[in-house]
């Protein structure tokens, strides 16, 4: 029911739609509750409607959170061997 | 011959009508269901027209030809696909394929069809052409041959369209013996491309969930490529195609009836990135969408990579790909290992919550 | 798919898992559930429970809507449309839920009611246009994430002036199931229900930020942590709530933070704010009836209600009374605990909400977890390899 | 085997389903055309269950069965009739005739049949477990198998209950060579028995019409009947059974395809009392009503006598009567002795007014 | 069945024949016009002209509703179940007429027009009972025969206070259509229509009796045999103004004495008279405009007047230039005449009325007739004998 | 379109319906312009309606017509081979 996806808006249509690109497959989508958007952005759309903007600098934070935890538990695990 | 009589002249085998059938134009009525001269115009004009061959032209309520001694196979499809037209297709050629591939998966060569026509009052009789020649254009290249056939018009509201159903019969090779009971442990299982081109092709075009995508149907018939393979490994085991349910109910069907598991791995099934994006943001499942022009296999472990090799040859095969083994398994359960890594189930496809695909 | 595919990475997700089996003390049990039916189905899609430590365990919350709709509001939906006949237009979901009686919508279609299914309340608008001889209702359900679009049609139904077209509103509202599950006896009081934190929802939080969910953490003492509905996204959460508890912290922590804010969507707030106001009271299926737990529309917009346009009649209705998704949705069992789970209650022929919905816990377990119940080998080579 | 496991236990090459299908109060829903196993379920209860034979229960997507060398008979048709039940049948054991007759008509002996069912959305199951039980039957009475089969479910509105297309096989026996185009002036004119009766029982029924008779549909197969002919006169030139369009509709095909005039004879043309007078009121002429259980045979002159006898001997075709010659005329006109004496044509049916009726 | 199969016997009707034969003077030509269309389908499908002398000749008259009826009206029909979307019940034979732009009732209803075919007009009151939301019109065609019955439904939809039904009345009258005839100037100034005689009306005159065909025979010194639409009752009639115009007698003779009497059926010619007014004037197709020959409905029963109901648009239309229709139901012209009779013109594909109803000429013709256009061995032996 | 046949009435059913056999077939008609109907009435049907009835007399003086026209022709028969 919850079911969303990130989306890339491709093309502004409107005060309310936008075409938008998800993995190659162009849907037309409502934008209205989304401000100051552009071409490019990445958005998360639920049930035709776009929710909220994607923050792309949150986003690397996130896979740099993964990454350091891998370079944490690597750590662990030398420390463990030693 | 006197002026009336032309009306009914006969100009070799072919009947002489006063008017000709309104293709551009024309509706399908109730009377060409009738029995009547209407009905015999339309099968002259439309389907002997573009169908013809030696055993259709016959005439008769049925068609013979000769067989030669031996295992024949018998296969039948309704089709009752909504749009009638999509990206890759339409019902006439999926008619022909669907039926075609049916008797191929048996390992046989098919060989004759018969088509049974049900249109709705007020269909286009344009359209209806369309239909028929494509149907056409595929049982030539199917190299099968529609020998009888059948129409009836349904009232408006009670049909949609155009529904076709097929059989086929086709000559099983001396050698080959398949089926969905002959799966043991240790099998390979192989698909021969990607999954779920048909069935994203059709929803695309389904009028709420309106997406653009550059994907066609897969629609094709698999005769020639089950040729090329049952020649080079002719104790295949089993073959299917992955139609409606995808390739969810064809691996657990067949699980159940060979008494066997299965275990497939998800970064070995090939998948186009759009019917993946599709599924995604549908809350699908790429296993359960339908294709028409894909085949499982499943062949003894030490056969697979030599089966492999045949159907990457194949135009058809090019994407062919080894997806999972079968494993022996009291409770015939069909896992998946994801890409993600972890284990999880392939249940059948739960729910029809899709347009009509087939 | 960006920001889909590198979330789903199986490499990083062993290395947190193994960082969560290093962390996790193995005294104690870490009990967490995750309030969403999206997070329960993709623990149960990516094999999540195989990653973690036998004292990590997962509660499933009641964070799903299909799941969490009470029969006699089920049951008036179906009534709608044979009583009523109006063309009542759903999401998927919902269609197969069974009702009183085995009744369900889809069955009620096939008996000849006008249900369509619908992927948006837009295309139960453009119905409504395209058919001005017909009442059309759009079945509203759904949290946080589904009211605003439902505000945005009802508003365009407005300036579109449709007379035809209303809305069946049974939008709920997360923090009140949140309050309603810390304050139940089972956690307080009983204790049956081992609770040591959340994982918050992902898409909710899109639109109602992080900030409603500091109430619990300060108020309950139990830290939240705001996840993506990704498997890493689930991981990482859980690492970062058994990390608080060894700490003893109890915060709101944001895992999501490429799409919720503290604040979240203003602009969706606000539209839903000028749309609906609070219920009362609403009943919910597992935990009863909650106060201030769910919308209705305005009285300014009353046109475009369902409720005011039809009679519509709750009767009172008992539910299977084997069935123990109540139970489940308040996390105090789990469907093995179901003795009419896997038989006779499947996916094709459910008796319970939670077997339908691809985000109810029964539906989440039978079609992805079955298999785990017995022995089978972790390590398996790969075939193709 | 534990408690989840019941779930997806095999019995034999049974599989085994949580809840049996409601065959008294279930309807047909969306879910049993999806590939799910809703559907599995369906075919297995239903389907399987009334049909059961070595072929069909393979459970593969097409059958495999052992023919002798030779000419092999294909014909279909697809029946739509509305009412589904009427007196005398019903459209599951007409779907068994229809196609039975037609293979038989080529002098072959049926042997094998697939069915094509296309339901609609709400269909009762109680009607459709009826329904196939009367195939079933119809199927063993004529002594052939149904051995593969496909289900389609189409929305509410996009169908009228159940359609049903079938597909026989069946194999000529030596010395056997029949055609539209094999009748020769000379030859005579055989009916099976009285006509009309299978379309004025629709008729009945039709709403608008709602008269009473005793009259039944003729409903029946011929397999039987034929191969009691062809024992005695294989030479027959022509077999035809007057269903859609009536007795003028085929003796105006077989004219035109022959090349040959036809001279009938109205008062030896066997024609119920009940029959003739419906269809007195209705403003139709029993020549153009539809039968479903009825053959005309042309063959020589001197073997009609014959033929004649065995066909009255045979239960199915004691009313048979010759009817009529066959003659030269370039006009291929049919003409028709009235029992007043004056000669008049005997013309295609003209429209369709009546309801669907096969 | 008693009352038809003894008015069928072959051996009398050769002895009629024969009397036929002997009585007509050789030197002299009888023409005798059959008005009614049931008479010509009797006299093609039992091969009466087979048994005729050569100076013995039929003429077709208009009697055919089908066929007189103007495109103009038919095309109204058509535009009633198209444009106004009503349900619209009418008889099968007027279904596959083409109109305007080779469109029929036919055609539309392939087209999605709510279009039935009703055996009797109680079906059309039925169907307006069983769909309170559909505007349901009834299309009446036909002569007295046809009238009364309409005339009975359109009072019991008044009883039963129908708000959706209506009756596109399209009644006419054959004393009428006889007189236009006679009056015609083909018949009385430039006699290319030689008219020595009438066969009058079997059904129609159940209903208004024998007494309205004195005023011909009076006035027009034309003798009149009523006579059965059985073959024998046509040749006994025929007989009889053989006998007559031997006689130099033109008087009105009852052969159906056994259905008709002099003044009809009063009940009937009540309700008519109750129902419907005179038409100041109404167009035929083929006669032209012939004033007092339609009936319309009682301005006291409008409500159930379809032309009152709804704006019926009566577009002059061009019929195919070469169809012969009009001079065929005028008597001048034979199918034969027409050069589109067979090719294109058929059944099938009709390209006037009188090519669909089984009762107009070109389709007797076409159906039962085209055989003896040419020899044929009449002594045929029976083949079963 | 005058298509009427003569069918035998076989119970009266109420004010205005009866039902008929027509040669073994059974049809509720109306008889509403029917005076005096009783069972054993032949009637002329029309669109399910009775227009008239039957007048057995007059149909047996009408088939007496067609014999004694026989007579009549036999005889002159004679008279002219005389
Ligand atoms: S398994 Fe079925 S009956 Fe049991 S709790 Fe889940 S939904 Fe309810
Ligand atoms: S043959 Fe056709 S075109 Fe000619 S007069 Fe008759 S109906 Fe008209
Ligand atoms: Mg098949
Ligand atoms: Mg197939
Ligand atoms: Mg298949
Ligand atoms: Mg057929
Ligand atoms: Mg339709
Ligand atoms: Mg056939
Ligand atoms: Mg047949
Ligand atoms: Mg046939
Ligand atoms: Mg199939
Ligand atoms: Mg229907």
């Amino acid at each position: 029911m919850c079911l969303a996806i990130p989306v890339r808006i491709e093309e502004i249509l409107g005060d309310e739609t936008a075409m938008a690109d998800i993995g190659g497959v162009r849907k037309e989508i409502n934008v209205a509750l989304i401000a100051d958007l552009a071409v490019g952005d990445f958005v998360i759309m639920h049930v035709g409607y776009a929710l909220n903007k994607i923050d792309p600098d949150e986003a690397e934070r996130t896979l740099a959170l993964f990454a350091e935890l891998d370079a944490l538990s690597q750590q662990d695990i030398i420390e463990a061997a030693q | 011959m006197t002026e009336q009589s032309r009306t009914d002249s006969t100009d070799g085998n072919k009947r002489h009508y006063s008017h000709t059938l309104d293709l551009s134009k024309g509706k399908v009525e109730m009377v060409h269901g009738s029995g009547g001269k209407a009905m015999a115009q339309l099968i002259d004009e439309l389907f002997l027209n573009a169908f013809s061959n030696p055993w259709l032209d016959e005439m008769n309520d049925q068609a013979c030809f000769q067989l030669p001694a031996g295992r024949v196979v018998m296969a039948t499809d309704s089709h009752v696909i909504s749009p009638l037209f999509f990206p890759g297709g339409d019902i006439g050629c999926l008619s022909v394929h669907g039926t075609v591939n049916d008797v191929a998966m048996s390992g046989a060569v098919p060989k004759y069809l018969s088509a049974g026509f049900i249109l709705e009052e007020g269909y286009p009789l344009a359209d209806l052409q369309t239909i028929v020649t494509s149907m056409a254009a595929a049982a030539e290249e199917a190299g099968v041959y529609i020998v009888t056939g059948d129409t009836k018009v349904v009232e408006r509201g009670k049909g949609d369209g155009c529904f076709i159903t097929t059989t086929g019969i086709g000559v099983v090779p001396e050698g080959v013996s398949m089926g969905a009971d002959r799966v043991t442990a240790g099998d390979k299982i192989i698909v021969s491309g990607s999954l779920g081109d048909h069935g994203v092709a059709i929803m695309s075009l389904r009028e709420n969930l309106t997406f653009e995508t550059t994907i066609e149907s897969d629609t094709q018939s698999l005769n020639d490529l089950v040729a090329a393979m049952v020649e080079v490994v002719p104790d295949i085991h089993c073959l299917r195609d992955p139609t409606r349910g995808g390739l969810s109910a064809t691996l657990n069907e067949i699980a159940q009836q060979s008494k066997v598991g299965m275990q497939v791995y998800e970064t070995e099934i090939p998948v186009k990135p759009q019917v993946k994006a599709a599924c995604e943001f549908l809350g699908l499942d790429p296993l359960f969408v339908a294709n028409e022009g894909k085949l499982v296999a499943f062949c003894p472990a030490d056969k697979a990579e030599q089966l492999l090799a045949v159907m990457r040859a194949h135009p058809k095969g090019m994407d062919a790909a080894i997806i999972g083994d079968v494993i022996e398994d009291d409770l015939q359960f069909v896992q998946m290992q994801t890409a993600f890594g972890g284990n999880r189930m392939v249940d059948w496809i739960n729910g029809e919550q899709l347009p009509r695909i087939c | 798919m960006k920001y889909v595919d590198e979330y789903r990475d199986g490499g990083l997700a062993r290395e947190i898992a193994a960082k969560i089996c290093a962390e996790a003390t193995p005294e104690r049990a870490y009990h967490f559930m995750e309030f969403c039916g999206g997070h329960t189905h993709a623990i149960f899609r990516y094999g999540i429970p195989d990653l973690l430590p036998d004292n990590v365990k997962m509660i499933h919350g009641p964070g799903c809507p299909v799941c969490v709709l009470p029969i006699p509001r089920l049951d008036a939906a179906i009534e709608l449309a044979v009583t009523h006949g109006v063309t009542l237009c759903s999401y998927g979901d919902m269609l197969r839920v069974p009702g009183s009686r085995k009744r369900s919508l889809l069955k009620a279609k096939a008996e000849g009611a006008d249900v369509r299914m619908v992927y948006s309340c837009m295309d139960a608008l453009r119905i409504a246009q395209e058919n001005p001889e017909k009442e059309v209702v759009f079945f509203a359900i759904g949290f946080e994430t589904t009211t605003p679009p439902t505000a945005l049609v009802i508003n365009q139904a407005k300036k579109l002036g449709l007379k035809n077209f209303t809305v069946y509103c049974n939008h709920v509202l997360t923090p009140a199931a949140i309050s309603n599950i810390l304050e139940s006896p089972e956690v307080r009081e009983l204790g049956v229900l081992p609770l040591d934190g959340f994982v918050g929802p992902a898409h909710v939080s899109t639109v109602i930020g992080s900030q409603p969910y500091h109430y619990f953490a300060e108020e309950y003492q139990k830290p939240v942590v705001i996840a993506g509905f990704e498997p890493l996204d689930v991981l990482q959460a859980i690492l970062m709530l058994v990390r608080q508890i060894n700490e003893g912290r109890a915060e709101v922590e944001n895992e999501f933070s490429r799409a919720v804010t503290y604040m979240g969507n203003s602009r969706a707030k606000q539209v839903v704010a000028d749309t609906f106001e609070l219920r009362r009271s609403f009943e919910w299926r597992g935990l009863g009836v909650v106060p201030y737990s769910a919308l209705k529309i305005k009285d300014s917009l009353s046109e475009f209600d369902a409720e005011k346009r039809f009679i519509v009649d709750y009767r009172s209705t008992r539910e299977n009374k084997s069935c123990e998704c109540g139970a489940i949705l308040r996390g105090v069992k789990s469907p093995r605990d179901c003795t009419l789970f896997g038989d006779p209650c499947t996916p094709e022929n459910p008796l319970g909400s939670c077997m339908v919905s691809s985000e109810g816990a029964c539906a989440a377990y039978y079609s992805y977890g079955r298999y785990q119940e017995r022995t089978f080998a972790t390590d398996q080579s790969h075939p193709a390899a």
